[in-house]
């Protein structure tokens, strides 16, 4: 069992790695490219107690569609590097409040030693075992009313999406015929008499 | 014929949807006062007749109405009087009357809802009253405070805005841990009758704190030294019938309080806390008769006079536990209850009234600043009559019914202690010097100015509501057995009451 | 043998750094909202976890609709931000405060 | 009878109604006539009541008119008692305020509060006849105010005079300092006795007299002393004893009826009628007699003092009044009811025509009072002239005129009396002859005899304003031997005055006391009479032989004259301690107390600071997404950091 | 495995605004913009017609559960359904002019707006963690998108991105303690849930409890307490005041029904626990909330504040851990989203031709403009401050009986305090509205209320004064709906 371990540490510690460089990056461009890390380190780590569709479904959906969106939105806004400030400020307050708060959960997740006991046990699967079968067969049944209503999240995440984004931007060039053939020459120039500027000499 | 009707029903509602039907009328000031006047009018007929047929033999409740409310809170709409609250009531109906007339013309703007405000008021306070069921009480106790808030506000002096809040949030600061206690105690009693309450066993702890919840809520009301201060300013702010109401009805809600609720719900704290009671009655005796000599404001001055007269008020209520200590017996506690009632009513009237010249004078010159009149007597002699008739009244002149309550008070308190009655005496003196010294600076003396020359004397609408409260006060002073005699078996029950241990 | 705890520690570091890269991050909302996606994710430890160690299949059921929920909230986030910088041509969270008090 | 009783009192009171609520409407004369009829209708009905009572010994009558209250089985009434002290008291007052209601339409014809004026005085009347005929101390009570409240109105009459309405409201407020004493004796009657009955009390008072009360804790005193003295400070202030006095000079604010109305007749008298009333009570207490008799006496002696360097002749008579109810309430000291109320019969009567009499100088003079600008007018008004005279020496107990009578059986009261401080009350009262005399002597000599100060030529005074002072002067002269010996000797007050034995100086007098003509004739001889004469010598000398003698006296013991000018500066104390500090207290606690501390500090203080809590608050808000974030984590934190140690 | 089709009948509501939803959003996209009340009158018929679907269906019994457990039909779900549907009704009413004015009036609007409510739908009758979360995640989307639909305005992008940040962070803390509980009960289902945890003894208490503080934090998030409050003042300021009408009324009633879902029904054994911190977010939000809205004088912010007192009002109800503490909150919050309706209702109506409401102080001489809703408004800020002859009164008194009931009179004491510090800034709207002149910039405009509205703001303000009368009905009504 111990190259399961040695790779479980190996994922972990990439992670968790990753992780904090998602947060700290200042290139928003790299740190989205962390987090696309952490979401293959996670997936892998998923691989390891044999939750198979999840660990593909996340590289497939999340680093696949999603992490692309965030990509495009970061190179769309174009704000790639930004000048770190502030962080150093507040970041003794801040981490320890973060570090008791990870000690503080951590001491309770393994203190009592809850989740050590008989009833959490890891059952390897048989390998004729197919996770997604198991999945997708309750999903489509049992779970048909949370499935109906994620269908609908995403359908209002599409309305949103669109209808926040799409418009008809102001500042593009864009030839309008119908308008430009409309124009004649009485409605775009005007002869204005003047006075001479100078008297007649 | 009459008696068969819900009296009090109609007494409370009649004025409410007078005063309704005066707001979607329209801004007819013609047609408006003469409907408001004779709403009002009739309310106090309605009224009368819960005087005629009151039953002075007995202690129960009369007049008793009741409808299931609120199952919820086992909340019912159950009214009666009995001797504390009917004359109350129609001193509330008798003062909306004057009130009506005080304003005829007087009131330019938003005329219409000025009398709709007081008319539901009206309603209201009458509400209070006659309300036996606590949450009914709280509510028309509460509801009270908007159309009083509006009247200050919309119709008020030029620190209106601050007067009318204080004046709400003070009051409603109180009333809150009332409603704590009402709450509390029908977890007890599993019901909101206060007659259920007066039975409530109650052990000292809890007396404790419901003697303080419902103290603040009353002392602020009263108001009592030393949660007074909102009453000068809401009555300076006031409009002439905003202060008129105010002191005429409002304040003695409060003194109904501490005998519908404190008596003879917590007897075993009021007798153990009554130092607290008499202390600051007597402190408001002394201290604000002094703050009143100082006053420069008319208004501000008959408010501070206000405050002092019910520290008699309160002193006499709570005068006979003292009273038993020192002589075992609770003979002349009587006195000291009724006493403070008739007081109460009195200062209603003689109060009202004050206000009401006070009122004259300012629709004339727009000033209540002492300063500003001198000789009003020279062009206005009528007028004067009647200032100086119920500053003698305000005063404790016998003959007047301020003069009775004071007088059974500290009839009531000699018995308790000397030292007692010798305080509270001292309201004969600084009640005299207050309100003499401000007849003699307003009434008396030489023409001031050309301002107090130019006054014309009060017209026969004014003539008419000071001469009904002057008749009023005179009967009341030269007899006021038709006020004491209603009371006395309210009073023996409620002595019963109190001097019963609950513990 | 890798145990529930291991994963669920993970979790709880997960979900740390991801409430730190919210509030000690003071520039970048997008950063803000990959914080969000390590929350979900460290959520998603847990569930996975415990679905496992459980035998019971419905922790994994409940990642796949949180993965689905997080895909469109991002959707939605994004599409809020790409609103706020056209307006004040910044994402910068401390620009951001013409509403306080 | 009732109805006639009824009628004494109600008569006046319609008079008051009528001319005060329709003065104006059915006009002057129409008005003076409702009021003088109303107060000659209780006149001659109160001579029924003398016939019936005094001359046929009809039995006191004690009965109710109606319930005012009824509460805890006490049962407060408005009712009559009338027997012979009330019968002489209401024939007395109805007599000289008749006098006074005749004179007034002279006095006043020209004063526009014409009907106002005499809806007071018959006011003034009922206050007063409710006052006397009372039977219990509420309505006692009632018409002890009443007056108090026609005097102020009286007073200050001349509304637009600063000096009248302060005077006015000097004299209320004064009153008002002994009402609160006697308010607190009712109390103290009433918890006594619970009854406010004067019969029901007097008999309860032997058991009264046995009971203490603890007013300090720990020391007991005397219930009856403390209730005496309660009764006695209200009589202080009616009746005007130092240190109450203060309001009765100034009370000259007011025109002169009513100086004579309030100093003959009604309001100062109350307070000498109410101890005499009170006899049972007062007899029970020896400290309280005491305290009478050197109260009584001092304002006797020092108050006559006063009356010399006046200069105002109303005022003048003032003093002189305060300096006669010092010897009435002396008697009253030393038991000697009867002799009081005999005193102030007689008083009423000589101090009315004084006080008329000066008025109708004042009329002569154009309402000038300044006996400085008078001199030597006997001879252009004799009628006036002459009774004035008779006043004066009826005044000053010239044997023969009636005050001589009473004033001597004061004398020889209080020389028989044993209770304590009697020897100081007869020396400082025998010393009070001397200076009455020299005084009014002064008075006199000064206003009609002496070298004139005035040009024109003064009239005698309408007969309106003679007759009154030519009906008053013969009471004066003779009533106090007609009734000396019926009023004091014979059972003349009968049972409405109570006298303990051994308190029983009148007895002493009547061993000596054969008939009115003898006790004059001794008079002659006795040491108060020579005394009269030394104060009419020096007033002779020094005011009509010496003129320039008593400026270089005033001027030689100046720091006496200051004392006396200043009235022993009673008024600059008062002044000081009590409207001076009460107002400096009243701001003090207005500002500081009331504006500073509870409004300001407290009730606008709480509020501010829930104001900047709240702005504290919303500065919490910062608009910064992480902020907002951070207070959730640390919401969280403190969350879990709570539930999970608690567990 | 055997396809076992589920019982439809009891979501029919559910899918008949689904469907609705659909449809209004299809046939908006061949709408022209003139015709666009066509979308808005679909959506008004959508609503209403499933408050009258969920009234005329027949009451049940008992609770009946579909949708294998995901879905519970009780009587509780089904008026907190029926309410949800006539307040969005009112919201979409009151905000219709509105939206006309400020170009707002799309298709979006009014899908999003109906979407929400089939997550608050979804949220009430919610019986399995996974349900709940899904409803309200379908919820907050929506209101995220509603909020930044204006693009033009420069608040509503910042109040969206906040309430996004925020609200996906309280999403995740929601989550991570569902995972928890997940972890020691393994179940999502409450039912299953319940019964586990009632079984479970002092040492797997911990976990349970640890599990509990996130979802207690989750909740408060949605609900709005203190310290978990931030979002509500940005949010209700930002976003156009119809959305704020619309996030401030609704919604609250749904976050009621998953405090019920979740701490009642699925951990009411753990109530010893959840009650001590449901006490502590209820003070804090009753005092914060009145003690920050007092210093505001933008009146949307300071509505944010009110809620938010509000909120440790209602949450009084629940703490108590008694039937009657559950229907007072219950009538609190149905009666706290009746005023807040007004409220918002009259700020959004009055919001016309281009003069928004933004401040109190515009609300200056509204008496003289239109004395009609100035009472309205008038009884509307009475009732909050719980003034008496309002029906705001008897939420307030409800729930301080269910704690002084329990013993808890400090923290009624301190609820009551808090009111009267909030009464002052109620007040200061009547002042504003009443006491003070009209501001020149308003003089000239004239007030177009359209009749349907007015005649709808009106019952609004009548219904306040009438329940203030008789509340009895609405009360035994909330007390029945629990009673299952």
């Amino acid at each position: 069992m111990g190259f399961e371990k040695y790779m479980f540490y190996l994922f972990s510690c990439t992670l968790i790695f990753s992780a904090v460089r998602v947060i700290t990056a200042r290139n928003s461009v790299h740190a989205v490219l962390f987090l696309v890390l952490t979401f293959f380190t996670s997936a892998a780590l998923w691989l390891l107690i044999e939750a198979e569709f999840l660990a593909i479904t996340m590289v497939l959906v999340y680093v696949g569609a999603v992490m692309v969106l965030f990509l495009f939105v970061v190179m769309m806004l174009d704000i790639n590097v930004i000048t770190r400030g502030g962080l150093i400020k507040y970041l003794p307050v801040g981490s320890a409040v973060a570090t008791v708060i990870v000690i503080e959960m951590m001491l309770v997740v393994t203190g009592s030693g809850y989740f050590n006991s008989a009833k959490y046990r890891f059952i390897p699967h048989t390998t004729d075992y197919s996770n997604a079968e198991e999945l997708g067969s309750i999903l489509y049944t049992f779970y048909v009313y949370p499935f109906e209503i994620a269908s609908i999240i995403l359908l209002v995440a599409i309305i949103a999406a669109i209808s926040l984004t799409l418009r008809r931007r102001l500042d593009t060039k864009s030839q309008n015929l119908n308008q430009q053939i409309q124009f004649s020459k009485s409605n775009r120039v005007q002869l204005i008499k003047l006075a001479a500027e100078r008297e007649p000499s | 014929m009459l008696s068969e009707l819900p009296l009090l029903s109609l007494a409370i509602w009649f004025p409410v949807i007078g005063g309704v039907a005066i707001l979607f009328g329209g801004d007819n000031p013609k047609f408006t006062r003469l409907f408001a006047l004779t709403v009002g009018i009739l309310t106090f007929l309605i009224s009368t007749q819960l005087y005629t047929e009151f039953n002075t033999q007995t202690a129960a409740m009369q007049f008793q109405e009741c409808i299931r409310w609120i199952p919820t809170f086992s909340a019912n709409y159950h009214l009666g009087v009995d001797g504390f609250s009917m004359p109350l009531i129609l001193l509330t109906a008798f003062m909306t009357v004057i009130v009506i007339i005080s304003s005829w013309e007087v009131v330019k703007h938003r005329f219409s809802q000025y009398m709709a405000a007081f008319l539901i008021m009206e309603g209201l306070m009458i509400g209070v009253f006659a309300a036996l069921d606590a949450l009914l009480f709280y509510v028309f106790f509460e509801a009270m405070l908007i159309p009083m808030f509006l009247i200050i506000g919309i119709w008020g002096g030029s620190r209106r805005v601050y007067a009318t809040f204080k004046f709400f949030l003070y009051t409603f600061f109180g009333s809150i841990f009332m409603l704590v206690a009402l709450i509390y105690m029908h977890d007890q009693a599993k019901s909101f009758e206060i007659l259920d309450f007066h039975k409530l066993p109650l052990n000292m702890h809890e007396q404790m704190f419901i003697f303080f919840a419902f103290l603040l809520s009353f002392a602020i009301k009263v108001p009592m030294w030393p949660f007074h201060t909102w009453l000068p300013d809401a009555h300076v702010e006031a409009p002439t019938g905003g202060s008129v109401i105010l002191a005429a009805i409002t304040l003695k809600i409060g003194g109904y309080g501490f005998l519908r609720f404190i008596l003879p719900i917590v007897p075993d704290a009021s007798a153990v806390l009554d130092w607290l009671i008499l202390t600051m009655s007597l402190v408001a005796v002394v201290y604000i008769g002094f703050i009143a000599l100082m006053q420069q404001d008319m208004k501000k001055l008959i408010a501070y006079s206000s405050i002092s007269h019910m520290g008699i008020v309160t002193l006499g209520f709570f005068v006979m536990f003292t009273l038993h200590r020192h002589t075992g017996n609770f003979s002349g506690a009587t006195m000291g209850i009724e006493g403070s009632m008739v007081q109460m009513v009195s200062h209603g009237l003689v109060s009202g009234a004050l206000f009401l010249c006070v009122g004259v004078l300012y629709d004339r010159l727009h000033s209540r600043q002492i300063k500003d009149y001198g000789g009003v007597v020279n062009s206005m002699p009528v007028f004067a009559t009647f200032m100086v008739l119920f500053c003698m009244a305000n005063a404790g002149l016998p003959g007047t019914s301020g003069f009775v309550g004071e007088f059974m008070v500290i009839m009531s308190s000699f018995k308790a202690g000397f030292w007692l009655a010798f305080i509270a005496s001292f309201t004969l003196i600084l009640g005299a010097a207050y309100t003499l010294w401000l007849v003699k600076r307003v009434i008396f003396g030489d023409i001031r100015n050309d301002y107090v020359a130019s006054l014309e004397d009060v017209n026969h609408r004014e003539i008419l509501m000071l001469s009904l409260l002057a008749i009023t006060v005179l009967i009341i002073g030269i007899w006021p057995d038709l006020l004491t005699s209603i009371m006395h078996a309210t009073v023996d029950n409620l002595l019963r009451h109190s001097t019963l241990t609950k513990l | 043998m890798i145990a529930l705890t291991d994963y669920l520690m993970l979790g709880v570091i997960l979900f740390c750094i991801g409430m730190a890269g919210i509030f000690l991050n003071r520039k970048n909302v997008i950063t803000m909202l990959m914080s969000i996606e390590l929350i979900l994710l460290s959520v998603n430890f847990n569930f996975i976890a415990f679905s496992r160690f459980l035998n019971d299949s419905v922790g994994q059921v409940f990642v796949f609709f949180i993965l689905t929920v997080a895909a469109a909230e991002s959707a939605i986030g994004l599409a809020i931000l790409v609103v706020l910088f056209r307006q004040r041509r910044t994402i910068n969270v401390t620009d951001f405060n013409t509403l306080k008090g | 009878m009732q109805n006639v009783y009824l009628w004494i009192v109600l008569a006046p009171l319609c008079g008051a109604v009528i001319t005060g609520l329709f003065g104006p409407k059915i006009g002057r004369s129409r008005s003076h006539l409702v009021a003088i009829s109303g107060v000659a209708i209780s006149f001659l009905l109160s001579l029924v009541v003398v016939y019936q009572h005094i001359l046929n010994g009809a039995a006191p009558y004690d009965s109710t008119v109606y319930t005012w209250m009824t509460i805890e089985g006490i049962c407060l009434k408005i009712g009559f008692l009338v027997d012979n002290l009330t019968a002489v008291m209401i024939c007395t007052v109805t007599f000289i305020s008749l006098m006074v209601h005749i004179y007034t339409v002279g006095y006043m014809q020209d004063d526009d509060g014409y009907q106002r004026f005499f809806s007071y005085i018959s006011l003034f009347t009922f206050a007063m006849l409710m006052l006397v005929m009372a039977n219990n101390f509420l309505q006692l009570f009632f018409g002890w105010e009443g007056v108090g409240l026609v005097s102020y109105l009286l007073i200050g009459f001349w509304y637009k005079r600063e000096s009248a309405i302060y005077a006015s409201f000097k004299a209320f407020l004064v009153n008002r300092v002994g009402d609160f004493g006697f308010l607190l004796g009712i109390a103290a009657v009433l918890m006594a006795c619970n009854s406010i009955d004067y019969a029901e009390v007097f008999i309860a008072a032997p058991m009264i007299a046995r009971s203490t009360i603890q007013i300090i804790p720990g020391v007991d005193w005397s219930l009856m002393t403390l209730i005496c003295i309660l009764l006695f400070i209200g009589a202080m202030g009616k009746s005007a004893q130092v240190p109450l006095h203060v309001w009765l000079p100034d009370s000259m604010e007011g025109p002169t009826p009513i100086s004579a109305l309030i100093h003959a007749a009604t309001m100062v008298t109350a307070g000498i009628f109410m101890v005499a009333r009170m006899s049972p009570l007062f007899e029970l207490s020896e400290t309280a007699l005491s305290f009478i008799l050197v109260i009584g006496s001092v304002t006797a002696l020092f108050m006559g003092f006063l009356g010399i360097i006046q200069n105002d002749i109303k005022r003048v008579i003032a003093y002189s009044t305060l300096s006669q109810l010092g010897y009435m309430t002396a008697a009253l000291g030393v038991s000697a009811y009867p002799a009081a109320i005999f005193h102030l019969m007689t008083h009423a009567f000589f101090k009315a025509l004084l006080f008329l009499g000066a008025g109708s100088v004042i009329i002569a003079m154009h309402h000038e009072q300044d006996i400085r600008k008078m001199g030597g007018i006997w001879k252009q008004m004799p009628i006036t002239w002459f009774t004035f005279l008779i006043g004066t020496l009826s005044l000053v107990g010239v044997p023969g005129f009636s005050g001589f009578y009473s004033k001597d059986s004061i004398l020889e009261a209080v020389y028989a009396s044993h209770i304590s401080s009697a020897s100081f009350a007869y020396f400082s009262m025998i010393l009070g002859v001397f200076v009455t005399s020299f005084y009014s002597f002064r008075l006199y000599f000064t206003v009609f005899h002496g070298e004139t100060h005035i040009q024109e030529h003064l009239h005698e005074t309408p007969l309106v304003v003679t007759i009154p002072l030519i009906l008053l002067s013969i009471p004066s002269v003779v009533i106090g031997a007609i009734t000396i010996e019926p009023l004091l000797f014979d059972t003349g007050f009968g049972s409405s005055v109570f006298v303990a034995p051994d308190h029983n100086v009148l007895g002493h007098l009547e061993l000596v006391f054969h008939n009115s003509i003898s006790f004059g004739l001794h008079g002659l001889i006795g040491l108060p009479f020579f005394l009269v004469l030394a104060g009419f010598g020096a007033a002779f000398y020094l005011y009509l032989i010496k003129q320039e003698l008593p400026e270089l006296i005033k001027q030689r013991f100046y720091k006496i004259y200051n004392v006396m000018d200043h009235k022993y500066f009673f008024d600059e104390i008062y002044q000081l301690f009590f409207v001076h500090c009460g107002q400096k207290l009243g701001t003090v606690l207005w500002k500081f107390g009331d504006a500073g501390l509870i409004d300001g500090l407290l009730v606008n203080g709480s509020a501010q600071l829930v104001v900047w809590f709240a702005s504290m608050v919303r500065r919490l808000q910062s608009g910064y997404l992480y902020t907002y974030a951070f207070a959730m984590i640390i919401g969280l934190l403190i969350f879990l950091t709570w539930f999970i140690t608690t567990h | 495995m055997k396809f076992v089709a589920p019982d439809l009948m009891p979501v029919l509501p559910e899918l008949f605004v689904l469907t609705m939803s659909c449809i209004v959003l299809v046939v908006d996209m061949f709408l022209e913009r003139q015709q666009r009340y066509i979308t808005y009158w679909l959506t008004q018929l959508t609503l209403l017609s499933v408050a009258i679907l969920i009234l005329s269906t027949p009451a049940v019994q008992e609770s009946k559960l579909a949708m294998f457990g995901h879905y519970i039909k009780d009587t509780l779900g089904d008026t907190l359904k029926f309410f949800i549907c006539i307040v969005s009704a009112t919201v979409f009413l009151y905000s219709r002019d509105y939206l006309k004015n400020n170009e707002l009036f799309r298709g979006e609007y009014f899908v999003l707006g109906l979407f929400g409510v089939l997550g608050m739908m979804v949220m009430v009758s919610a019986h399995s963690l996974l349900s709940i979360y899904l409803g309200l995640e379908l919820l907050s989307l929506s209101l995220y998108a509603m909020i930044a639909l204006n693009r033009d305005s420069p608040t509503a992008a910042e109040a969206a991105i906040k309430y996004f940040v925020l609200g996906s962070l309280a999403s995740g803390i929601l989550l991570y303690g569902i995972s928890m509980i997940y972890g020691v009960t393994g179940s999502v289902d409450l039912q299953v849930v319940a019964a586990v945890v009632s079984g479970k003894h002092d040492h797997d208490d911990l976990m349970l409890v640890f599990g509990l503080v996130f979802l207690v934090v989750g909740l408060a998030f949605k609900l709005g307490s203190v310290p978990f409050h931030m979002w509500i003042p940005d949010v209700y300021q930002g976003a156009p005041t119809s959305v704020a009408l619309y996030i401030s009324s609704a919604p609250k009633l749904a976050a009621f029904a998953l405090i019920i879902r979740v701490l009642v029904y699925g951990l009411g054994s753990l109530q010893g626990d959840w009650q001590q911190m449901l006490i502590i977010l209820s003070i804090l939000s009753m005092m914060l909330g009145n003690l920050a809205a007092i210093a505001q004088t933008n009146i949307k912010r300071m509505l944010a504040y009110s809620t938010i007192s509000h909120t440790g009002f209602l949450l009084l109800g629940i703490l108590s851990g008694t039937l009657e503490g559950y229907s007072a909150s219950m009538f609190y919050s149905i009666i706290y989203v009746l005023m807040v309706v007004g409220a918002f209702g009259v700020v959004t109506i009055l919001s016309q031709s281009g003069l928004e409401i933004e401040n109190i102080r515009d609300l200056s001489g509204l008496h003289h403009r239109d004395p009609w809703l100035a009472f309205i408004m008038m009884t509307v800020m009475m009732s909050m401050a719980g003034i008496p002859c309002m029906v705001g009164f008897y939420a307030k008194l409800a729930v301080l009986q269910a704690v002084i009931n329990i013993g808890l009179i400090w923290l009624a004491l301190i609820g009551v305090i808090s009111s009267v510090i909030g009464a002052f800034y109620y007040l200061r709207v009547v002042k504003f509205i009443y006491f003070d002149e009209i501001e020149h910039l308003r003089r000239k405009q004239s007030l177009e209320i359209s009749r349907d509205v007015k005649f709808v703001i009106s019952a609004n303000g009548l219904l306040i004064i009438f329940l203030g009368l008789y509340p009895t009905a609405l009360m035994t009504w909330c007390t029945a709906s629990l009673l299952d």
